[in-house]
């Protein structure tokens, strides 16, 4: 796949590179700063580029640049979606991938590389195998004694298994198994109040502290699992929920579930996500209804008035409500009026977060702020401002919007045939993109 | 350099001139830790990009040892300074052979791995054994790094490679126990055979028999998930013989495409549509096309650059299938927060999805995109409205009209684009809406364009409909005055103008002016494309014939039936070969960017 | 309260990713315009504020909003105020801002006051960014202190001065008259501002110049002689050198005082022996005395100046070429260019270390050596030079491929030894230009084709682009060419032979002229820029019609058609346009079609202009 | 003959200083800034201090952490304009009293200062190594003192 990997700066400044290849000249790097400079004056930015024969594939996290070198025609979704599974791996690792982390744990990501990719060729980016024998905490303690080094790393037997996933010889004492169900709302609501689009990413997160090798059964609600049958066959809108994608764990087996739609699989130790799924275009109201009206004052001063309504059942709570309503960029002394909710600008996102801890379906809330503009007017800033849209934030417990239900969990290990107890939790909240056009 | 000079570089904090000579003493100390911290510094100093090759010997001398981690640096430091002391390496082998019998794996692979990494001539020739011997160890783990060793060999010399066999061992890996040491034999054959040395081999390559499509299909299941797109990979690039065959491959494929990871997803969209064309039934592959499109969508729940990759592939499946994701608008509506390179390409997607079903939302939805702030987007999203306007019939109306509230916003940047949307709905609704267009241009002038095809458009509006077109003299004037210096695009909508117009509303002025131009064009001008049409002209008017001179120019253009971009067909039967390759994004085949892939194809074409 | 300065600074310092420091600077920045509104702000907390505001302009944040804050404090009548307030004014501002009307006041004020600081700060100011109206509405005080006794005012008050002629012209006629005393100052700072007026006033005002010319140049000489004779002066010198910046100016002023002299002034032969004496005296070992050769060669070559000095200047430059240093490399090579035309001779003998410095691994050492390769190439050297020029082409920088092919050329058309040689050479540069060959270069080559009568090269020219196009189809130039060509000369092609890459015999056939028509046809799909690929297509065509009226068989007629059919449905609208047009022609009588396509005329070829490297290239290097 | 803009650069890509003496509108300099970063820290040690950018021409030197870069225009004297630069940082460094990179940043104010005695209008205005230090001095102790009303009754 990829000829070498490096991670720079936003500037484009080599951090930690590692060639798997040799056949890529130095320069390549050196230019790589121009050459995304150039990209994005002329080609918007696109992350794949080519020159002088050298394909540059590239991913922009937190600030830093992970980027792939090529000579030839490879699998480019593969290497990003690599490279996307190493920032999860280092993610992993050093819980922030940054700059620092970088150069404070270079000897470990330079083990994690050649672990992870070898002459170019993706082997395992499983951070839970990975850290059974690339582990951290040596490199934390400079001054391990002697004793501590003879006791070796083996190579997990998990690596190369069938069941890559999960050691042997796993032990509790008390085994329990948690399901979350997780479902995020991705709406976007023009300004007359119509849904534009929605959608509900649902997820099962498995928290599994289970003894030797279990094997797992979930039963869903019969209702959620027919739509997903039918979903590639019924080419007419129905009514009723749709399930339009699901995806699994490696460990879940793919071809059981094809052809019999039962979830059965050998969970992984610890926490993972045992499937995902997605709903497009669910027969949903607006959650909020809101009413947005906002005036210049000869462009001295600003006055933005929002009301908003919680558009479902009173006896649900939302918790965590936050509304985030754009302001110019160069605003300053902000005042705000309303009877509900904490109010306060944040100028590092230019916008008002309108905050509430928990509030009831049913209510309606609305806040008035005056905000003043400087007397050297930015036009640009001003128009910018006006195209953002309002950002929502929240969730609400022990709710499912799609109806999902969790009908059971059957552990059975064969040969420790142990008592296990699953715990079931539903959650609803709202995903990168809660948006209302104004 | 003078005396401040040096005082200041000191001052500015530059590396002291004695770090190297820290780090050496550090690398020979007597004691354990000390030398283990320097190694430390010096891959860290080697990292920040410090030449620090000098110190070769004395990092070299601290490679045997049972310090696992030690070790591995040592390693990552030979691999990288091995080209600048090329002698030096060979005092490493005794190491490298002794750790491929070590009684731990891990060491035993890792000696092997890094083995591989010196890029160093003379290290082939010690790496016959303990590459024999890991690639028959009796560990998987170490089996599947010498699997891959293989392929690292070959790429320093393929003949040592072939001599010693290790193509066959490699082949005979292929059919081994370990699920991911059967991966990484593929992979390594795979990338053996994709350095175009195919007649090289002597016939020792992966080649797709009943048994290994037997063992693909069950190792499938079983292997990591870049095992998984290994094996897909393989199986997209055999040929199944038979409808059963194909069957049988989708079949087992099918189950892959809800896999988490998103390359494997679309590895198995490639195999499904690469075996697909060999199925029969049509009730089958209307059902399998229909399990491919959440699969699809689901490739956009990733980051927006992987997002970016799945889009260009979504194109080139939807120019293959254009039913495929018809009920799916609303997942490809712009964010707010999409970079830029991404909203571009929800336009491709968006416009090529349009029907006359949801052609009134995406209109308001373009229309939004078209008040935006970004000038590229903004034109794009002009142009889509055209070409939905084109596309679909019953929304022309619909389309038209909000164009027609853009263009009198009188931003140039909408204006120039929207001049060019008005020539193709012209083209395509010759009649309809004359009434609306016309007023338009006339209240137009040409010095309110700057781009060359907006420029051309509105140059051939003029001439097209110069009957309904109001002080055309006056017009006519403002279009021939900068004729000579003016860009040779638009020098040739003039020419077709000018000659149109004397054919249907000729006057003293235009005749004028169609001599100057022609004049101009054929004794100044030095295009030579201008040239041959002005020549052509000139010479079909001498001859008199005015019949003849109408029915070349006066012939009614065939009716524009789309102006979203087509792939050719060549082109796009290659590319669906290619889905996920960096082809697959750049939308050309590989030897139009890769330099040896271009040479090997003029090889095979002379 | 406001926080200090310092503070700030270290909190951004401290931030660990660019998203916190981003965080607390915006912050800082909210906090910092809503303090702006406070009524009771003291004068210790405007300034931490204006400081912080400059912090945030150096960081690249936006500022607009403090612009008017900062014409608040320089009206404070604290020092520290006006210093720091005058500071950020000039940075803050410039003079296309509307605000700057606000600061008039300020500035008259302050440009009368009786301390010479705050007349300096706002001399400064002034002189940074005066719009044309500041200029209009100050200048009398500018003329009030230029004449003053205090040194230290009059040496930054000329330079002010300087500015406030260049942004308004009119003011020449009020400062003109006061050189003639000013250039007396002995002391370099007032020098420095004096010679910049002098520089300025004759480049906008062209009635100045007799003035200038007859009045200032024997002054300005003297000050030159003595610059050049007096002992070291430890103020001044730099590494040994008497005053580097002085000199410069000094001679850049002369340049432009002897520009138009004429050979029998008096002061030539005393500016001739000046010079000949720097060229000689000033130690070459030195920044500082390459900095005042480097303009002493400048100038040698700009003025009247006598043959014995050019040769002079030409070897300072010669040892400026074989220096180990890249920077006067460099500049050799830059002022190389410009001494062709004077010493046409003396340039060539560098011919071999110029041609070799296209092999350098600095972008800039190579541009340079580049525009100078096409500067020195000639009819003598042409095969030589365009030889390295076709190898550099190859790997070159794709930014320099349409200079090259441009220059080339035109190099070509001028010096070419003979039409053989010009056309293979003009091939070979197609067959590695790719994409960069611009439509003028194109029109420009086509133009030599047609103008060619020898009808055995017309069908040598034609093979070579045939065979060249066949091998590689994404060549634009080249195939864009070759199609022209093909539909032009297509008959002469018909059973020729040639040797393929394998020595294999060829034989060309009406059907492999159309293979190869439809090859370009197909390889347009894959060009990047439509234009490119709109303006092969129309060329195609038209081959395609040209050659219907050439060809025997009506089968590769009939496919000749259908690439014309195939087009009739383009998005493109003259594509379309042409093929419809193409394809009514087509169906006319033989006779007919035959007088529609006659050969084409030769067209007069353009003068092209040479093209600069200098101007108009994109950031890369 | 002038300098269009001085920058001061870390080795980081870090801006330290800026000092436009053109009117150039600001998204217009930080993209200049943005390119002009990327080009210069590419640069190898032994290559030539003269980059043609655009229309003008960079001339840039490190010292040590710092790069100071001067945007100047196409016929100005490159040899000229290092020794400026160099002159800029040997008034910094006696100001400062061996000066450093931590400096430049807290108190840049001094920095911009003795820019401004030695150039107005991108022009050097000053070429005595001891006058810019004695303004400066001088300046200082009216800073010290209250109202300049005072000062002077």
């Amino acid at each position: 796949m990829a000829s070498s990997i490096h991670f720079l700066d936003i500037k484009g400044k080599p951090l930690l590179s590692r060639d798997y290849k040799g056949d890529i000249p130095s320069s390549a790097l050196e230019k790589f700063p121009l050459l995304i400079i150039e990209q994005e004056q002329s080609n918007n930015g696109v992350p794949i580029l080519n020159d002088q024969g050298i394909n540059y594939i590239y991913i922009l996290h937190n600030n830093i640049y992970i980027l792939a070198l090529t000579k030839k025609n490879e699998n480019v979704f593969s290497i990003m979606i690599y490279l996307s599974n190493l920032i999860k791996v280092l993610t992993n690792y050093f819980k922030n991938l940054e700059e620092e982390s970088i150069r404070d744990n270079f000897v470990v990501i330079y083990e994690l590389l050649d672990e992870t990719m070898d002459f170019g060729i993706a082997q395992i980016t499983d951070p839970k195998i990975l850290k059974e024998y690339i582990t951290q905490e040596s490199h934390k303690l400079e001054l391990l004694t002697s004793s501590n080094n003879n006791e070796m790393k083996q190579p997990p037997n998990a690596l190369t298994n069938a069941i890559s996933w999960r050691s042997e010889g796993i032990f509790y004492k008390k085994n329990e198994a948690f399901l979350d169900v997780v479902e995020s709302i991705n709406m976007t609501v023009n300004h007359n109040g119509q849904i534009l689009m929605s959608e509900i990413l649902g997820k099962i997160k498995i928290k599994s502290q289970l003894s030797g090798m279990p094997d797992l059964r979930l039963g869903l609600n019969e209702k959620f699992l027919n739509s997903a049958k039918e979903s590639g066959n019924n080419a007419s809108g129905r009514s009723g929920i749709e399930l339009e994608d699901i995806k699994f764990h490696q460990c879940v087996r793919l071809s059981k579930f094809e052809n019999e739609k039962i979830i059965t699989f050998i969970p992984p130790d610890g926490e993972f996500d045992l499937m995902s799924y997605r709903i497009l275009s669910p027969p949903l109201k607006p959650l909020f209804v809101i009413n947005y009206k906002f005036q210049n004052h000869s462009n001295t001063r600003l006055e933005i008035f929002l009301k908003v309504r919680l558009n479902f059942k009173q006896k649900l709570t939302c918790q965590n409500l936050e509304i985030f309503i754009p302001v110019p960029d160069d605003i300053d002394s902000p005042k705000f009026q309303t009877v509900k909710g904490n109010l306060k600008y944040l100028p590092e996102s230019s916008c008002i977060r309108w905050k509430f801890k928990s509030c009831n379906g049913g209510k309606e809330y609305a806040m008035l702020c005056e905000l003043l503009l400087p007397s050297t007017l930015d036009a640009k800033n001003l128009e910018i401002f006006k195209k953002k849209p309002i950002k929502f934030s929240f969730n609400i417990p022990y709710f499912t919007t799609s109806g999902l239900q969790v009908k059971y969990l059957r552990i059975n290990e064969p040969k420790l045939n142990y008592q296990s107890y699953p715990w079931v939790r539903y959650i609803t909240q709202s995903g990168d993109h809660f948006e209302y056009r104004v | 350099m003078t005396s401040l000079e040096k005082r200041l570089k000191k001052i500015f904090g530059a590396p002291r001139k004695g770090e190297t000579f820290e780090l050496r003493s550090g690398l020979v100390s007597q004691y354990a830790d000390e030398r283990k911290d320097s190694i430390k510094r010096v891959i860290a100093a080697m990292t920040v990009g410090k030449d620090v090759s000098s110190l070769f010997p004395d990092v070299l001398k601290n490679i045997s040892t049972h310090d696992l981690e030690q070790k591995k640096l040592v390693y990552l430091y030979l691999m990288n300074y091995a080209k600048t002391n090329p002698e030096l390496c060979i005092l490493a082998v005794n190491t490298f052979v002794q750790d491929t019998e070590d009684p731990n794996p891990l060491v035993r692979a890792l000696a092997i791995r890094t083995m591989g990494c010196i890029r160093v001539d003379k290290i082939v020739d010690y790496m016959e054994i303990p590459l024999n011997r890991t690639l028959t160890d009796d560990n998987p783990y170490v089996r599947k790094t010498a699997a891959i060793c293989v392929a690292k060999l070959f790429d320093l010399n393929k003949e040592i490679c072939l001599e010693n066999g290790f193509l066959d061992i490699l082949l005979k890996l292929v059919d081994d126990s370990n699920p991911m040491v059967v991966a990484n034999a593929i992979s390594a054959l795979l990338e053996i055979q994709s350095s175009n040395t195919n007649d090289f081999l002597g016939g020792k390559f992966l080649k797709i028999d009943d048994k290994i499509l037997k063992k693909l299909l069950m190792t499938l299941n079983e292997c990591t998930e870049w095992g998984r797109i290994t094996i897909l990979t393989a199986l997209s690039e055999f040929t199944s013989t038979s409808s059963e065959d194909a069957s049988h491959i989708i079949d087992r494929v099918t189950p892959q495409l809800q896999h988490e990871n998103p390359a494997v997803v679309l590895a198995s969209i490639k195999t499904i549509l690469k075996h697909f064309e060999n199925l029969q039934s049509k009730a089958q592959t209307e059902a399998i096309l229909k399990k491919l499109s959440a699969p699809l969508i689901s490739l956009l729940s990733t980051p927006p650059e992987i997002q970016y990759v799945a889009l260009r592939n979504i194109r080139i499946i939807l120019e293959k299938y254009p039913n495929l994701l018809s009920r799916e608008l609303r997942v490809f509506f712009v964010k707010y927060n999409d970079p830029a390179y991404l909203k571009l390409e929800k336009i491709e997607i968006l416009v090529r999805l349009s029907n006359d079903a949801n052609a009134a939302l995406l209109l308001s939805e373009l229309k939004e995109y078209s008040m935006e702030i970004d000038t590229d987007f903004v034109k794009r999203s002009v142009r889509a409205i055209g070409q939905v306007a084109i596309k679909l019939q019953k929304s022309s109306k619909l389309a038209v009209d909000i164009l027609y509230d853009l263009l009198t916003t009188r931003t140039s940047y909408v204006i120039n684009e929207g001049i060019i949307v008005l020539q193709n709905i012209l083209r395509r609704y010759p009649e309809a809406f004359v009434t609306t267009i016309i007023p338009i241009i006339a209240d137009l002038s040409i010095d309110d364009l700057d781009e060359p095809e907006s420029i051309s458009s509105y140059v051939w509006i003029v001439g097209q409909y110069c009957k309904s077109i109001p002080h055309l003299d006056l017009k006519l004037q403002q279009i021939i005055s900068n004729y000579y210096d003016i860009d040779p695009a638009i020098q040739l909508a003039i020419l077709s103008c000018i000659v149109k117009i004397n054919l249907v509303k000729p006057s003293k002025d235009s005749q004028q002016y169609l001599q100057t131009i022609l004049n101009l064009s054929t004794q100044q001008v030095e295009d030579a494309d201008v040239r041959d049409k002005s020549y052509i002209y000139w010479r079909m008017l001498s001859a008199n014939d005015s019949e003849l001179s109408k029915s070349i120019i006066l012939k009614k253009l065939p009716i524009l039936n789309s102006t979203i971009e087509k792939i050719p067909t060549t082109l796009l039967n290659e590319l669906i070969d290619e889905l996920s390759t960096l082809s697959s994004v750049y939308h050309e085949p590989s030897e139009m960017f890769i330099e040896a892939d271009a040479k090997a194809k003029s090889k095979n074409y002379i | 309260m406001v926080s200090s300065l310092k503070s700030f600074i270290k909190s951004v310092r401290a931030a660990k990713t660019i998203a916190d420091e981003r965080s607390i600077i915006r912050k800082e920045s909210a906090k910092i315009r809503t303090s702006f509104r406070d009524v009771n702000l003291d004068h210790n907390s405007r300034r931490v504020l204006i400081s912080k505001l400059l912090y945030l302009y150096i960081l690249g944040e936006p500022t607009h909003f403090g612009q008017v804050e900062c014409i608040k404090l320089l009206a404070s009548n604290q020092f520290k105020d006006k210093k720091l307030g005058y500071m950020a004014a000039s940075l803050l501002l410039d003079e296309n801002q509307e605000v700057l009307t606000l600061l008039t006041n300020s500035l008259n004020i302050d440009l009368n006051h009786p301390n010479q600081f705050v007349v300096g700060l706002a001399l400064t100011t002034l002189g940074n960014i005066a719009s044309p109206a500041l200029a209009r509405d100050l200048y009398q005080d500018i003329e009030k202190i230029i004449q003053s006794e205090n040194p230290f005012l009059r040496r930054k008050s000329a330079m002010v001065a300087s500015r406030c002629v260049e942004k308004s012209p009119d003011l020449s006629e009020i400062f003109l008259p006061k050189l003639n005393s000013l250039i007396n100052n002995k002391n370099h700072g007032s020098l420095l501002g004096v010679l910049k007026l002098i520089q300025t006033i004759y480049e906008v005002d062209e009635s100045s110049h007799d003035y200038l010319v007859k009045n200032l140049t024997a002054k300005v000489l003297q000050h030159l002689k003595n610059l050049l004779t007096v002992g070291y002066s430890p103020e001044y010198d730099v590494n040994g050198i008497p005053d580097p910046f002085l000199f410069c100016s000094l001679l850049l002023t002369l340049r432009l005082l002897f520009e138009d002299i004429e050979d029998t002034n008096s002061n030539l032969e005393l500016f001739n022996d000046l010079l000949t004496q720097i060229a000689s005296k000033i130690d070459s070992s030195k920044n500082s005395g390459h900095a005042i050769l480097y303009e002493a060669v400048k100038t040698i070559f700009h003025i009247n100046s006598e043959p014995s000095l050019r040769v002079l200047g030409v070897n300072i430059l010669g040892r400026f070429l074989s220096a180990k240093d890249n920077n006067t490399k460099y500049v050799a090579l830059n002022t190389l260019l410009t001494v062709i035309s004077y010493e046409p001779q003396a340039v060539q003998r560098h011919r071999s270390t110029i041609v070799s410095c296209l092999q350098d691994a600095d972008i800039s050492i190579r541009r340079r050596a580049l525009e100078l390769s096409f500067g020195i190439l000639n009819e003598q050297n042409i095969r030589v030079i365009a030889k390295e020029i076709l190898i550099f082409l190859e790997n070159s920088d794709n930014e320099l491929k349409s200079y090259i092919t441009g220059q080339l050329t035109l190099s070509c058309d001028k010096y070419s030894p003979n039409p053989k040689w010009h056309f293979e050479t003009l091939i070979k540069m197609l067959k590695s230009a790719g994409n960069y060959v611009t439509s003028d270069i194109i029109s420009n080559i086509l133009a030599s084709i047609m103008q060619n009568q020898d009808y055995e090269l017309s069908k040598h020219i034609v093979l070579k682009l045939y065979q060249l196009s066949l091998l590689d189809t994404k060549q634009y130039g080249l195939n864009l060419i070759c199609s022209w060509c093909l539909g032009e000369y297509g008959e002469l092609l018909i059973n020729s032979t040639f040797e393929d890459e394998n020595k294999q015999p060829k034989q060309i056939t009406e059907s492999s002229i159309v293979n190869l028509l439809t090859s370009f046809l197909n390889s347009t799909s894959t060009y990047k820029d439509a234009s490119k690929s709109d303006n092969l297509i129309l060329y195609i065509l038209t081959a395609s019609l040209k050659l219907s009226i050439k060809f025997k068989d009506a089968s590769e007629i009939e496919k000749l058609r259908q690439i014309l059919i195939s087009k009739s449905n383009d998005i493109n609208l003259e594509i379309q346009i042409r093929s419809m047009e193409y394809l009514e022609i087509f169906a006319q009588p033989i006779t007919l079609k035959k007088g529609l396509l006659e050969k084409m005329p030769a067209p007069p070829i353009k003068k092209h202009e040479a093209i600069t490297l200098q101007r108009g290239n994109s950031l890369s290097a | 003959m002038a300098i269009r803009y001085i920058i001061l650069l870390s080795r980081q890509g870090k801006v330290r200083l800026t000092k436009w003496y053109t009117a150039i509108p600001q998204k217009d300099r930080l993209k200049i800034i943005r390119e002009l970063t990327a080009i210069v820290l590419s640069r190898r040690a032994k290559m030539c201090n003269v980059l043609e950018y655009k229309d003008s021409k960079l001339i840039y030197r490190r010292y040590a952490s710092l790069f100071f870069v001067a945007g100047i225009d196409n016929n100005d004297n490159e040899l000229l304009s290092l020794e400026i630069i160099h002159r800029y940082v040997e008034q910094m460094d006696k100001s400062y009293g061996n000066v450093c990179e931590l400096d430049i940043i807290y108190d840049f104010e001094r920095a911009l200062s003795i820019l401004d005695q030695l150039i107005v209008n991108g022009e050097i205005i000053e070429s005595s190594k001891t006058s810019v230090l004695k303004t400066m001095a001088q300046q200082q102790q009216l800073e010290t003192t209250d109202e300049l009303d005072d000062y002077f009754a």
